[in-house]
C-alpha cells in the first residue's frame, strides 16, 4: 500500500514525463478536472466545465443503442463532419455522477470517437461537442437498461 | 477487432436493419445492441496475456507450458479445444480443456493443481487459467468440434452427462434441461440455447469460453457451469470434477460439426 | 502490474482507424465487497494517443467508463508503417503505454 | 480435494474395468451417481441433501417424460399436499407481488440464510406490460385475471379461478407432473404471504396486469 503523499508524488512524476515526451498536450497538463467529473447533473457539468450553454444540433451523429441488454457496458459513438469542434463529452443525465468522459481531438484526427460507457439506469445519453469559439451543441438519446439474466 | 470490417460499417448496419424502428422493439434493440459491440471484444485482452503465460517459464519448476498435451501432441494448441473434453492415457481420466491444463501445470510447472482448483474463481492463479482457457479456445476459432468418442472411457461420459444433464433436484427442482431443453426459449431478454441437440455454429457450448459483460471478466466452461449449478439452487459442483467434464463431454458431442466462436462476448 | 492494451491501426482511404482495448478494473468506488465496505474508486484519468510521437487525440475519463476500456478514433492521413501510442494514467498514480504500427 | 481425487480414480477403474464391452443403461445410472457423488461438495445454504431426489424429481429426470398413468398419479399426489390459504384470503398487495415477480434471488449458495426469496416470475413469463425484460420459458401472464374473466375476485363465480392459480403457485407439478415451474409453496421458496401478494398481482383488477 503507498501512502498519500506517495502517490501524489508518482503522478506528478507521471504527468512531468509524458510532458516532457510531448505526450500530453498543454491543455491536459493541468490535471484531471475533478469538478466537473464530480457534477450530479447536466448544469453542474456544463459549469464545470466552464461551458456555455449547449444548443440541441442535428450536426452531431450520436450512436447508441435503443435498449442495453447490460448497462454495465453501453457503447455509443459521436462525430461531427462540423468544422471547429474541439472536444467531445459524454454525459449520463441519470448515473450516479453525469460525466461519463471527454474526448479532445487535435486536427490530426477525425472529430469522431465511440467508447463504452456504464449506466445505472435507464437514462438519457448526451454527447455534447464543444467549439474553438466557445459555441456548444449537443445531441441526445434515451437508452433503456434491461434487467437480464436469472438476477440472483 | 478481429475482423476486419470497420466498427462504423458495423454501426450502420446495425442501423439499416430492416424493421430496426418496428414492432418487435425489444428483440431489435438489444440485436442492434450486440452488432454495437460485436467489434472489440475484450476477450483479446485474455487471449493475449495467455499467450505469454503460455510461452512463460513459471512455477516451481520454471518451465513454460510448451511442452504440455492437450491431445495433439506436446505443445500444440491449434484445433486442441475442439476435441476436447478426450481421454488421456497419462491420467486415465477424461478431460475439458481446464482439468487438464490443471495437470500440466502440476505435472510440468510444479504447481499444486488441487490448491488452484479450490482458488475461487477470478482471484491468483484461476486468473491465469482463464486467460490461458482464452488463448487455447482462440486457437481453435472458426474451427468445428471434432470430439473423439471412440473410446468406451469417451462414451461413457457422453452417456453420463446426458444424464447430468436432466437430473431434477433442489428446491427449485431444476435440471439443465428446464432452461436448455427447447429452442426458441428465453430468460429475460436472453435467449437459451437447446443444448438436447445441435444448437449450430457459435451457439452454445460453442460460444464459450466468453467475456461476459455483467462482470468483465472471461469466463471458462467451468465457470459457466459453475453458475449454472448455483442457479439451479444445487450444491457446489467441484472445479474440473467428472460431473462437470461429463457435461461437456455431453454438450461437445451434441455440438460436433458446429464452429466455435470462443472466446465470445455475453451478457 | 497491469496488463498490455491491445491496440488496432488500420489503414482506410488516406487515414487509418484505430481500435484500442485496455485492461482496467475502473471501479465505481460505489459498490460494496461482500463484507459490505466501500470498495474505493479506481479508474483510468488521462488518455494520450499519439501518431509518430506526436499527440493526435487526449481525453478525460471518470468512473463511467465501462471496465476494460474500449476507443475507437480515426487518423485523417496515415500510413502503414506509422507507429501509434496509447498512454494511459490512473487515479492511483498507475501509468501505462502500448505501441502498434499502423497496418 | 484428496477425498475427490480418490473418487475420481475409482470411477477411471470403473471406466477402464468396462472398456471391453459397452455398459448397460443400470450401469450407467451406477456410473452416473458415483460421478454426482463425488462430484458436488455443500457450499454455504446449499447442502449436499439437494441431491437427494424425491420420487417426482426422479420421475421427471429422464430425456422422456414419465408415461401418462404415472403422471396422472404424481399429479394426484401433490394436489392432495397443497395447503390452501387461511382464512380464506387469497389475495395480498400487488404492489409487492410485482417487487417479488421482479427479485431473481434465493436459496442459492451465494445468499445468506434466512433472506427471502423472491419469485423469479419476470425470468420465464411477461407479467406487467411495463417490464420489457421477461423470459418465455412459461406462457404470457399479462391480462391474466382480465382474460379468465375475474372481474371481482370476492365474487363466487371467482372462486374456482382462485383456486387453480393457487394451487399452481403452491405446486405447479399439482396440475403437470413435469413442470419446469418449480413448486413455490411446497419446497417453502415463497410463505403464502408472498405467495397472496402474487395472486393480487396475477388477479387484483387494479394490478397493472390486468390493466385495459
Amino acid at each position: 500500500m503507498q501512502t498519500r503523499r506517495e502517490m501524489m508524488t508518482r503522478s506528478a512524476a507521471v504527468t512531468l514525463m509524458l510532458g516532457a515526451a510531448g505526450v500530453l498536450p498543454a491543455q491536459t497538463q493541468s490535471a484531471w478536472n475533478k469538478g466537473a467529473f464530480e457534477g450530479k447533473s447536466i448544469d453542474d457539468v456544463i459549469k464545470g466545465l466552464g461551458l456555455a450553454k449547449p444548443v440541441e444540433s442535428k450536426d452531431i451523429t450520436f450512436t447508441a443503442p435503443d435498449i442495453a441488454e447490460n448497462g454495465a457496458v453501453v457503447p455509443i459513438a459521436a462525430s461531427t463532419t462540423l468544422p471547429g469542434v474541439k472536444r467531445i463529452a459524454f454525459l449520463v443525465e441519470k448515473n450516479p455522477t453525469t460525466l461519463a468522459g471527454v474526448f479532445e481531438f487535435s486536427d490530426a484526427v477525425e472529430t469522431s470517437v465511440a467508447t463504452r460507457i456504464k449506466m445505472a439506469q435507464t437514462s438519457n445519453v448526451l454527447a455534447v461537442a464543444i467549439l474553438g469559439d466557445g459555441k456548444v451543441l449537443y445531441a441526445q438519446k434515451e437508452v433503456k437498461v434491461t434487467l437480464g439474466g436469472c438476477g440472483g | 477487432m478481429r475482423r476486419h470490417a470497420p466498427a462504423v460499417a458495423l454501426v450502420a448496419a446495425a442501423f439499416a436493419w430492416p424493421g430496426a424502428q418496428a414492432q418487435t422493439g425489444t428483440a431489435d434493440g438489444i440485436a442492434q445492441y450486440r452488432a454495437l459491440l460485436a467489434d472489440g471484444n475484450p476477450a483479446e485482452l485474455w487471449e493475449a496475456k495467455g499467450e505469454l503465460l503460455w510461452k512463460q517459464k513459471r512455477g516451481p519448476k520454471n518451465v513454460s507450458l510448451e511442452g504440455c498435451d492437450l491431445g495433439q501432441g506436446a505443445g500444440v494448441v491449434k484445433g486442441a479445444f475442439v476435441e476436447l473434453p478426450r481421454y488421456f492415457a497419462d491420467t486415465k481420466r477424461v478431460q475439458d480443456l481446464e482439468s487438464r491444463l490443471l495437470n500440466c501445470m502440476e505435472a510440468q510447472q510444479g504447481f499444486n493443481a488441487a490448491e488452484i482448483a479450490a482458488t475461487p474463481f477470478g482471484r491468483g492463479e484461476q486468473l491465469n487459467l482463464e486467460a490461458l482457457v482464452a488463448y487455447v479456445s482462440a486457437a481453435s476459432r472458426g474451427m468445428k468440434f471434432r470430439l473423439p468418442q471412440a473410446r468406451s472411457e469417451e462414451r461413457q461420459m457422453f452417456e453420463a452427462g446426458k444424464r447430468i444433464f436432466y437430473f431434477r433436484a433442489g428446491p427449485y427442482d431444476f435440471s439443465c434441461a428446464s432452461c436448455h431443453g427447447e429452442a426458441g426459449k428465453r430468460i429475460r431478454l436472453q435467449e437459451l440455447p437447446d443444448l438436447t441437440r445441435n444448437p449450430g455454429d457459435g451457439v452454445g457450448y460453442a460460444a464459450w469460453p466468453a467475456y461476459r459483460l455483467s462482470s468483465g471478466e472471461l469466463w471458462g466452461m467451468q465457470r459457466r457451469l459453475n453458475d449454472c449449478y448455483r442457479q439451479q439452487r444445487f450444491p457446489f459442483p467441484g472445479y474440473a470434477s467428472d460431473a462437470t467434464i461429463a457435461l461437456a463431454t455431453f454438450m461437445g458431442v451434441q455440438s460436433q460439426g458446429s464452429v466455435s466462436i470462443a472466446p465470445s462476448i455475453k451478457r | 502490474m497491469s496488463d498490455p492494451m491491445r491496440i488496432r491501426a488500420q489503414v482506410q482511404g488516406s487515414g487509418a482507424v484505430v481500435r484500442v482495448l485496455m485492461s482496467h478494473e475502473m471501479e465505481t468506488g460505489l459498490r460494496k465487497d461482500a463484507a459490505g465496505k466501500t470498495i474505493p474508486a479506481w479508474h483510468i484519468t488521462e488518455i494520450v494517443a499519439a501518431l509518430n510521437g506526436q499527440t493526435v487525440m487526449t481525453a478525460q475519463w471518470g468512473t463511467a467508463i465501462a471496465k476494460n476500456p474500449f476507443t475507437q478514433f480515426t487518423l485523417k492521413s496515415a500510413k502503414a508503417g506509422d507507429k501509434i501510442s496509447i498512454s494511459w494514467v490512473d487515479n492511483r498514480g498507475d501509468k501505462r503505454t502500448d505501441e502498434a504500427v499502423v497496418a | 480435494m484428496k477425498k475427490t481425487r480418490t473418487t475420481s480414480l475409482a470411477i477411471a477403474a470403473l471406466l477402464a474395468g468396462c472398456a471391453t464391452a459397452p455398459m448397460t443403461a443400470p450401469e450407467l445410472d451406477q456410473l452416473t451417481q458415483g460421478i454426482m457423488k463425488a462430484s458436488f461438495r455443500e457450499q454455504g445454504i446449499a447442502k449436499l441433501d439437494r441431491l437427494a431426489q424425491d420420487e417426482l424429481q426422479q420421475a421427471c429426470s429422464a430425456e422422456k417424460p414419465p408415461s401418462d398413468a404415472v403422471a396422472k398419479r404424481l399429479e394426484a399426489a401433490q394436489l392432495a399436499s397443497v395447503r390452501w390459504p387461511a382464512d380464506d384470503v387469497y389475495l395480498g398487495d400487488w404492489r409487492e407481488g410485482e417487487k417479488l415477480a421482479q427479485n431473481g434471488r434465493g436459496m442459492t449458495w451465494s445468499d445468506p440464510a434466512g433472506v427471502p426469496s423472491g419469485g423469479n416470475c419476470y425470468n420465464c413469463h411477461q407479467i406487467a406490460k411495463t417490464e420489457i425484460s421477461f423470459g418465455t420459458i412459461g406462457p404470457s401472464l399479462y391480462q391474466y385475471g382480465r382474460l379468465r374473466g375475474v372481474s371481482d375476485p370476492a365474487a363466487p363465480a371467482s372462486r374456482e379461478m382462485l383456486r387453480y392459480t393457487w394451487g399452481k403457485l403452491w405446486n405447479a407439478k399439482a396440475t403437470n407432473a413435469c413442470s419446469n415451474m418449480p413448486r413455490f409453496g411446497h419446497a417453502g421458496v415463497l410463505s403464502a404471504g408472498q405467495i397472496r401478494d402474487l395472486m393480487a398481482l396475477l388477479l387484483d383488477p387494479k394490478s397493472p396486469v390486468n390493466a385495459p
